[in-house]
């Protein structure tokens, strides 16, 4: 076990997946010598050229629709978009292309793509720098979504990721890059057995509420886990957003028969309502009280001095526990 | 970049053979007998497309009608190793990419939205959002630069297309990872009712050099100047020096689609005048005067594309409807438990009908 | 009373909303002498001039944002794009731009532009031509959605869309454009009362069930509701897709105690999922069985000739309303 | 289009006023003053900008060192109701427009999105995606046309946007509209940490000839020819002639914001070759020996900027924070009734806290 933040364990997982296969290549902007905005890619252009780690000009739309011809070509390319909100440029590459090929091409064409971009807010940023696109891409079929929560699960999701011959939208919760945590270098895609990021993971058990995150929120409901009183919080971490592993929460909320979503994006139609309705659908017999989803709001995402009271926190999750343990 | 005004021409209209001061040709006489062979099957293939729709049997059908030169001499120039990304109307480079004409009717048919295997022809499904594929085009020659082959990319599209973000895109990341490939926009004269001048101020070929290689601009019902033109630039991609746009003139002498009505807005005479520059005829006009062929190979040629246009007719109602079920299949390389459980859903569903007798 | 197409009643809409206000512009690819692919927009331009009815290059990031600046100049655009999956290429200024200028401007700038586009399956067409595209929408605070179903609804929400002091993105049923209905022409703004476009309207009244639907699906409803044997379907037409009449929504589902949500788009994370989330929220201790969704399934809108297997039809709606009968 | 490669100067690097073929500009004493006192009050508001920021007292901040001239001098060059759409660096270009150096802090401090009416300034809120505002301002040209007016739009944007595709698609709509618009495009050789020749292979003044409108080249750290053809251009819109496509050729002497780190891509001594040809000190020889501005000229306007800056870093303090319920305004111009429901649950919420006596 080494202790690392959530960047640098993204790092790691990209330099195993580059060492293991000449193919994988990144493609972004200021990834090479800068690193990243964020400094995910930190070293890598040093340690495996230029060839391998390109450095993109300013287009979005360009950088992926590129992409889809390198992958047609042998390639898989890992693309970082700089921020989150700076996807939509190439949302009609991703939507129409991306996220059809394989199927138009009756399986002929494979697109192992992962689109890397760093989302969510409370980092302070401004504008465009905070946002929570997710169901956007989970509602798009043909993509897989995937975000990690912590170093650990960072690590093997980006490989695996990589590994995945289907294209996968890459969230990486940027308020948690520096978050540290213990990685267990030595776990590979091979032996990672119940840690298939495609499942979700019971972060924390607990009889009474099930709670679900993903991102950077699980942190949050683990907080809010800690300090509830007398409340039981079993904390779920999605990890895979697409698909949904719905077993692994409907299996939860029949135990406890509570169920509270968290998450930052917005409420109507985000994620949060896809769980809520699956859950109220599926465990419609054992559900004790409404499903509470805690999010952010209907709005634009704030400037930052009023993030704090846009994004889903502590005692917000702890409100909507409360609410389902009255009913 | 020169101001030139001209098309580079090697074949007049009148089927005169012309020289041109930076480009030439010299093709054998079972090459050019082969390129009028393939524009001819083409247009036999358009033709019967057109009434097939209008049977019925297609649910839509985009004509390259005119446009032959363009498609079968840039094409022509490809070596099988090379790759093309055409767009919905590029039938022409279809074909001559290997793709079978029923392959292609199958999209039109509604049965598909691919129809064969790109990597195997290295011919790009069609593309219909308007501009997507010329970046896939980009992507797939820097990749090809990487392997450090001497392979090229061509990739198409019309002149509405320039418009778009994503073909000015490509022009960036092309120039400035001087990747190997050929811009080859037809300018057909329409974006489904909108006249170039709508997409455009300025002739297309010009907007090359703002970003930094060549444009060329080639009489794109020559086959002869096009498929010149093409070679030449897709040798400068092979040699390392990056891309080339080539503006092919001709016209669309079709409606958009067969759910256009273009005598809505444009001219009938403007399509008889541009019937005169045909691209077959002019190239017949020469095989002929030249005596490489005669009237013996046309009517060889004739009979081959009335036999082709048989086996369409019978094939393409003999062409398979997939089963339902296959609308879950390929959706992902690997597929997972979700759509999986949407996949059982659909199948009992579907059973119970069949139970009862209804499907 | 006048009997025409869905297509006429938007057409004799925007004849209406040009003659009130000279600010109203058209503006999209083949708009003009051809009158729109689906001849939406027929004859506008010969009556209104070229200024008024403006034909756009083959770029819908560039209609989009150019109508952005020509809102801030005081026009009202109305956007014509040509099917709703090259809408996509526009995401980014419409997500970024159009539904946050008004809040970033503290309320000074309005962009009161429609986005009008057909959509939805069920002609026959190829590939990118029969997509259902609202969740993006609803999802994205600062827009408003709309979608008529038929052509009483068209020519009063095409208005109300254009009299919107805010973005307005209108959906329009494509399979339902040549449907015939009555339209009162003499229904103003001003007078619509009750059928105030913002509100969702009950088509058929029920005891049973709740069928909830909205554009395309609303007559594949009301067809349902005839053919039902024994049950009686309660029809609401939704309208207004952001914000949703909720309200209306729960009112139905309290008598009913059972609900059905129909629509094309695919079904995780559509908008479904809000409404079921809402439904099973809002009447918890009415619902007397889950709430089902028929809809899309999670693949690439398929080819034409498998399109019917795809859509919801008569059969799925009244197997669903079995299902959540027999509960 | 010339190829030339020399932008156009009327200030040497020395402060040396030299002859232009083609543009040249004749100015008062006191315009030329005010052009040296607008540069100043904008580069002690980046400087004192900067030190807030690393005080804590502003989240971020792009620094436009080092752009002045190319800033104050467009901008200068605009009528009052003319409309200016600028980038997140175009503080030169809100002050010159009026917005009060504070209204510009508010964004960077985090309490809002925008700070200013855009409306009653004639000036865009700065767009922080790249290149969107590119076609605002290209829409809004095409309203100044449609109304008649001979007003002009100007759009800014920085050599790395070259690459967006909406910079491109705003290149198509002027040109095709022949839209009264500017487009002012600040080359400071970065894009963050990419050069200019990773956006666009060749000179982007370049680019404009292809898509039909002229380009121009100027030097961007000399605020008399910057003024000269920005007015130029302003006068080919406003005469009907359409777009033009001005490229400044200046230098970002700081860091992309204060989150950069310049010294990871770039050498120290690429800037000591750009201070040598700082804006303000050119002008400022010059005025001072052509006897326009004294000493006491300088000393005063060194004082006001003091005060200036005194007044920003008290003022900073006291912007007042939003209350937390304002994130529900403004993001309806008609809030409807679901966000009225959310507005109404957060703040029966935080009346709970309140209550507990916890906020
Ligand atoms: C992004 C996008 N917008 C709109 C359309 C609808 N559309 C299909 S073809 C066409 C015109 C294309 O014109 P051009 O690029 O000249 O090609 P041509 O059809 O003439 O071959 C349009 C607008 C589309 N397919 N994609
Ligand atoms: C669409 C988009 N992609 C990426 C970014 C992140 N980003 C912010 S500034 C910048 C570089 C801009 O360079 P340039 O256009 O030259 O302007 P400058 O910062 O030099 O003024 C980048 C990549 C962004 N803001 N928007
Ligand atoms: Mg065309
Ligand atoms: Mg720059």
């Amino acid at each position: 076990m080494t202790t690392m933040t959530m960047a640098r364990a993204i790092n790691e997982g990209l330099r195993v997946a580059m060492d293991a296969d000449s193919k994988v290549v990144l493609f972004g902007q200021d990834i090479g010598r800068l690193g990243g905005v964020f400094r995910v890619t930190d070293g890598l252009q040093k340690d495996f050229g230029e060839h391998r780690v390109m450095d993109a000009p300013l287009a979005e739309s360009g950088i992926v629709g590129t992409a889809i011809g390198l992958a047609m070509r042998g390639y898989r390319p890992v693309i970082e978009i700089q921020f989150e909100a700076f996807v939509y440029p190439a949302f009609d590459q991703i939507v129409s292309q991306v996220a059809k090929m394989h199927r138009r091409s009756a399986g002929t064409v494979r697109l192992p793509m992962v689109m890397r971009m760093p989302y969510g807010g409370g980092i302070g940023a401004v504008e465009h720098h905070s946002e929570s696109p997710e169901a956007y891409f989970v509602h798009t079929a043909g993509l897989r979504v995937l975000t990690p929560s912590d170093p650990q699960s960072a690590y093997l999701t980006i490989q695996q990721a990589i590994a995945c011959e289907d294209p996968v939208i890459y969230l990486e919760p940027k308020r948690r890059y520096w978050d540290k945590g213990e990685v267990d270098l030595d776990t590979t895609l091979g032996n990672t057995g119940l840690l298939s990021p495609w499942r979700a993971r019971i972060m924390r058990p607990g009889t009474d509420v099930s709670v679900i995150a993903y991102g950077p929120m699980v942190r949050t409901c683990l907080e809010a886990a800690e300090a509830a009183d007398g409340v039981a919080l079993e904390v779920i971490d999605l990890q895979s957003l697409s698909p949904l592993d719905l077993a692994t929460v409907v299996e939860s909320v029949e135990r406890t028969g509570r169920a509270v979503i968290v998450h930052e994006a917005s409420r109507t139609a985000g994620l949060g309502a896809e769980i809520a309705a699956q859950i109220a659908e599926r465990c419609f017999y054992s559900l004790e009280a409404p499903v509470q989803r805690v999010t952010g709001y209907d709005v634009p995402y704030p400037a930052s001095r009023l993030e704090e009271d846009f994004l889903p926190d502590l005692d917000r999750v702890l409100t909507a526990v409360d609410r389902v343990m009255e009913d | 970049m020169t101001a030139e005004t001209d098309p580079v021409q090697l074949l007049t209209p009148e089927g005169q053979r012309v020289a041109h001061p930076d480009y030439d040709i010299d093709l054998s006489p079972g090459e050019m007998r082969d390129l009028y062979r393939r524009m001819v099957m083409l247009r036999r293939l358009d033709v019967e497309a057109t009434a097939l729709q209008r049977q019925g049997e297609l649910g839509i059908w985009a004509s390259c009608l005119g446009q032959e030169a363009a498609q079968v001499g840039s094409a022509a120039a490809l070596r099988p190793s090379d790759f093309a990304f055409p767009t919905y109307r590029d039938h022409g480079v279809a074909l001559t990419r290997g793709v079978q004409p029923l392959q292609i009717l199958e999209l039109y048919r509604g049965l598909t939205n691919g129809g064969w295997d790109p990597l195997e022809k290295r011919c790009g499904l069609y593309t219909i959002v308007i501009g997507n594929q010329v970046l896939h085009g980009v992507g797939y020659a820097m990749g090809q630069s990487l392997d450090g082959t001497d392979d090229a990319t061509i990739t198409y599209f019309g002149d509405g297309a320039t418009a778009q973000g994503d073909v000015n895109e490509g022009f960036v990341f092309a120039s400035v990872f001087t990747a190997p490939v050929v811009f080859f926009c037809q300018n057909n004269q329409w974006a489904i009712s909108q006249p170039r001048e709508r997409q455009s101020a300025v002739p297309i070929h010009q907007r090359a050099t703002g970003f930094g290689f060549p444009g060329a601009f080639v009489d794109g019902n020559d086959v002869l100047a096009v498929m010149a033109v093409t070679r030449a630039a897709l040798e400068r991609a092979r040699s390392g020096n990056g891309a080339t746009l080539i503006e092919a003139y001709t016209y669309r002498m079709g409606a958009h689609t067969t759910s256009d009505d273009p005598t809505r807005y444009r001219m009938g005479d403007e399509v008889e005048r541009w019937r005169l520059r045909d691209p077959i005829e002019r190239l017949k006009v020469y095989l002929a005067r030249e005596g490489i062929a005669d009237r013996t190979y046309f009517d060889t040629i004739d009979r081959e594309a009335d036999d082709m246009a048989v086996t369409l007719r019978e094939g393409v109602r003999r062409l398979p409807v997939p089963e339902a079920v296959s609308i879950f299949d390929h959706v992902y390389a690997e597929e997972h438990s979700l759509l999986h459980a949407q996949r059982a859903e659909f199948e009992e569903y579907h059973a119970g009908f069949v139970d009862q007798g209804v499907r």
